[in-house]
């Protein structure tokens, strides 16, 4: 017990002297040192666990990027959302528009991708909509994060999503949809198609309930 | 064994509201585990209650009474200093009294 | 204030939760009432159907919330200010087992308890008193269920 | 504006829309059930464990807990809570209430702290101290936050604990900030407290540990943060990992001054 004892100090001070910041030593870390030190200490923290393995850890440019309490500069902004719009996958044959009832259950589901979930399929995961949007007007329990978007197409003007018309309100959504840092590079919404959280076909459902004349969402 | 109950007594004029924390999982029966095999019934079923040594109040509980099970009720002509004893039983025949003073 | 409509059907609702209850006709106490607490659905209650006609009262309370953040987890309380009650019910419609608790009331205590039950859905939730004349008065309301932070 | 009459405003308009004009706001509702709950919360069947447990011998040493040093002195409870995490010299580390307990029950009573950090939450010794936290933090109910930030590591410690709380990653790209960055925000119904900065009395980081209703269990600030985590879709972070004492610093301090009303009641 007590050798275990000594080796838990010890190790903790072995991790204090790595940072540099031995008992005694007075130098105050510079904020890139913090940086480095903050990294070292998440990655030694966490462990996999089912489905979350500590990869989800290694950060993209954007997760990098829009990861402290100010946003990254304009050219970094920029950069993100460019790689971001060149990710995105335009649906197969041009069909945008799936059936509002799927598009509403998935909004509704919240499930997904935690190590508690034993797939990381799309087919196992819900879109979480409702956790922060107003959606239906019907459901109460929704949340704030995110802008309402009940009349999501109606307020845009879509009567038709076939309509040429409409081509550029429905593209813009699908392309926020499939990766929402192409129009925002901090945005908080996960990137449902990029990410693979989502399929094509579950896209198409959500497009439905947000633009279908006859999706609740536009009553 | 189980674990204590928290009794608080309170006299409100000529009564003592009783307030009444059990510490019980009230496992309905009805839920599975994570391998899918069904979680056996597990709940209060009576409960009572003595002022004095005197029976008072007398309850029957299904499965759907909460998860560490919260009970209010009012004891007239309780005075200060008074004993308020509970007892609850389960399915399984598990028992536990517990009691506290009228303050 | 409900129509004369609604108050009918809620009474014919409580009669059958009752009847299937079996406490009607039975007056005994004794030993813990199993078969009251293995009620299932409606429909297996409609099988049953007997006894008197509860009638709904103002004398009975009913307090709990319109919606409970969580459904496992619903404050309730019972109570009336009626002299003659022999016991209070606390009845959930839409839960497995419908009736959730009984209380006996004695002159020592006030016909008036609180606890909190689980609830898997929206559902109404009655407040059943068995007055010793046998007549059966009732209170009810709407506890809505919603759905908890993410879903998951 | 104050979050709670935000969500009043905006449920009363959410609502409005076709609902009977009598009907409350889901909002008003919500507030009514919490209410309800107050009086009795089955946290303190676990407060009164946990200090039963802090008094009884136990462990390979047969030892109580009553000589542990939560930074006050050894055995020293009243007002420990509310200045933790914070730097102890024995240890040469920043602890939580969680990680200084896994010290005492190793150190006191000869438990293996490595063994119970592997410990799956409610199993075993991680149930104790679960107990342990309820009991420690009702010590110190009605105080307020006054986390020391003297000592270089305490310091250091709040540093890296804010950049951990805005590091995103994970499939959905969030962080601690995604969720509680901002003031008046909500997940579905569930008030999201801005935990950036006091977010005042009794919430946030001064309302855990908490009993959860949901699963009808004692939650500890860690078993929170590693929910939260979950729910985050990162791995797992360890017991008592410095990532979880980082964020406690950075959200203790940010929160200086706000009551505490530990052990809470919670969704």
């Amino acid at each position: 017990m007590q050798r275990k004892h000594t080796l838990f100090a010890l190790a903790a001070l072995a991790a204090v002297a790595t940072t540099g910041l031995v008992t005694g030593c007075a130098s105050r870390p510079t904020p890139a040192d913090l940086d480095a030190q903050a990294l070292a200490m998440i990655k030694a923290s966490f462990r996999d666990q089912g489905i979350a393995k500590v990869d989800r850890l290694n950060q993209d440019l954007g997760q990098a990027a829009c990861s402290a309490d100010k946003p990254p500069s304009d050219d970094v902004a920029l950069r993100v959302e460019a790689e971001a719009l060149a990710s995105i996958r335009w649906p197969a044959g041009g069909q945008y528009i799936g059936d509002w009832r799927e598009g509403e259950k998935l909004a509704q589901n919240g499930r997904g991708m935690t190590w508690t979930d034993s797939s990381a399929a799309p087919s196992a995961n819900g879109a979480q909509c409702y956790n922060c949007h107003q959606i239906g007007k019907q459901e109460i329990s929704f949340g704030t994060i995110g802008p309402s978007l009940y009349n999501y197409g109606k307020m845009r003007g879509v009567k038709d999503v076939a309509d040429p018309d409409s081509a550029p309100i429905v593209q813009y959504t699908w392309g926020k949809l499939w990766n929402s840092k192409a129009y925002a590079a901090c945005s908080n919404m996960p990137r449902f198609g990029h990410a693979r959280l989502l399929d094509e076909q579950q896209l198409r459902h959500l497009m439905a309930l947000l633009l279908d004349p006859k999706s609740p969402v536009n009553q | 064994m189980a674990d204590p109950m928290r009794i608080r007594a309170q006299v409100a004029g000529d009564k003592a509201t009783v307030r009444v924390l059990m510490s019980h999982e009230m496992e309905t029966g009805l839920r599975k585990d994570a391998a899918g095999k069904a979680i056996p019934a597990w709940y209060i079923q009576e409960v009572s209650a003595k002022l004095n040594g005197k029976s008072v109040l007398t309850a029957e509980w299904g499965a759907s009474v909460s998860k560490n099970p919260f009970l209010q009720f009012s004891v007239r002509g309780a005075k200060l200093g008074d004993k308020v004893a509970v007892t609850w039983k389960d399915n399984k025949g598990d028992t536990r009294t517990d009691e506290a003073t009228v303050s | 204030m409900l129509n004369r409509r609604k108050m009918l059907s809620h009474s014919a609702q409580v009669a059958t939760l009752l009847a299937g209850v079996g406490l009607l006709p039975r007056g005994a106490q004794a030993a813990y009432n199993a078969p009251a607490f293995e009620i299932k659905t409606m429909a297996e209650l409609a099988k049953s159907l007997g006894g008197g006609t509860p009638t709904e009262s103002k004398d009975v309370a009913l307090t709990g919330p319109d919606i409970a953040e969580n459904g496992a987890v619903v404050p309730i309380g019972v109570s009336t200010t009626l002299p003659g009650v022999k016991k209070l019910l606390l009845l959930v419609e839409e839960n497995p087992s419908v009736l959730s608790a009984m209380f006996d009331v004695t002159d020592a205590v006030d016909a008036n308890f609180s606890t909190r039950v689980k609830m898997g859905q929206s559902s109404n939730v009655y407040a059943v008193a068995l007055m010793a004349d046998g007549k059966v008065l009732f209170a009810q309301k709407e506890v809505k269920v919603t759905l908890g932070g993410c879903g998951g | 504006m104050k979050p709670f009459s935000w969500i009043v405003t905006a449920l009363a308009l959410a609502v409005s829309v076709g609902a009977p004009a009598q009907q409350k706001s889901a909002a008003d509702g919500i507030a009514e059930y919490r209410r309800m709950l107050e009086d009795g919360n089955p946290a303190e069947l676990f407060e009164a464990k946990g200090e039963d447990l802090w008094k009884t011998a136990r462990g390979p040493k047969k030892a109580t807990l009553q000589r542990c040093d939560l930074g006050l002195g050894p055995g020293v409870v009243k007002g420990a809570w509310v200045q933790m995490p914070r730097w102890f010299a024995d240890t040469q580390r920043v602890q939580d209430l969680e990680s200084r307990l896994l010290t005492c029950m190793e150190t006191l009573q000869g438990f293996d702290a490595a063994e119970i950090a592997k410990t799956g939450f409610d199993k075993g010794e991680q149930a104790t101290l679960a107990a342990l936290a309820a009991w420690i933090s009702a010590e110190s109910r009605g105080q307020k936050l006054a986390l020391p930030q003297a000592h270089a590591e305490e310091k250091r410690f709040f540093e890296l604990g804010k950049r951990a709380f805005f590091f995103r990653g994970g499939p959905m790209d969030f962080s601690c900030a995604s969720c509680h960055g901002e003031a008046g925000k909500r997940i579905r119904l569930q008030d999201l407290p801005d935990l950036t900065k006091n977010p005042g009395d009794g919430i946030g980081f001064a309302a855990w540990p908490a009993y959860r209703v949901s699963s009808g269990e004692m939650w500890s600030m860690q078993r929170r943060l590693n929910d939260c985590y979950r729910q985050q879709r990162f791995p797992y972070p360890g017991f008592a990992s410095d990532v979880t004492i980082a964020l406690g610093v950075y959200m203790g301090v940010n929160a200086q001054g706000a009551k505490s009303i530990a052990p809470a009641l919670k969704r």
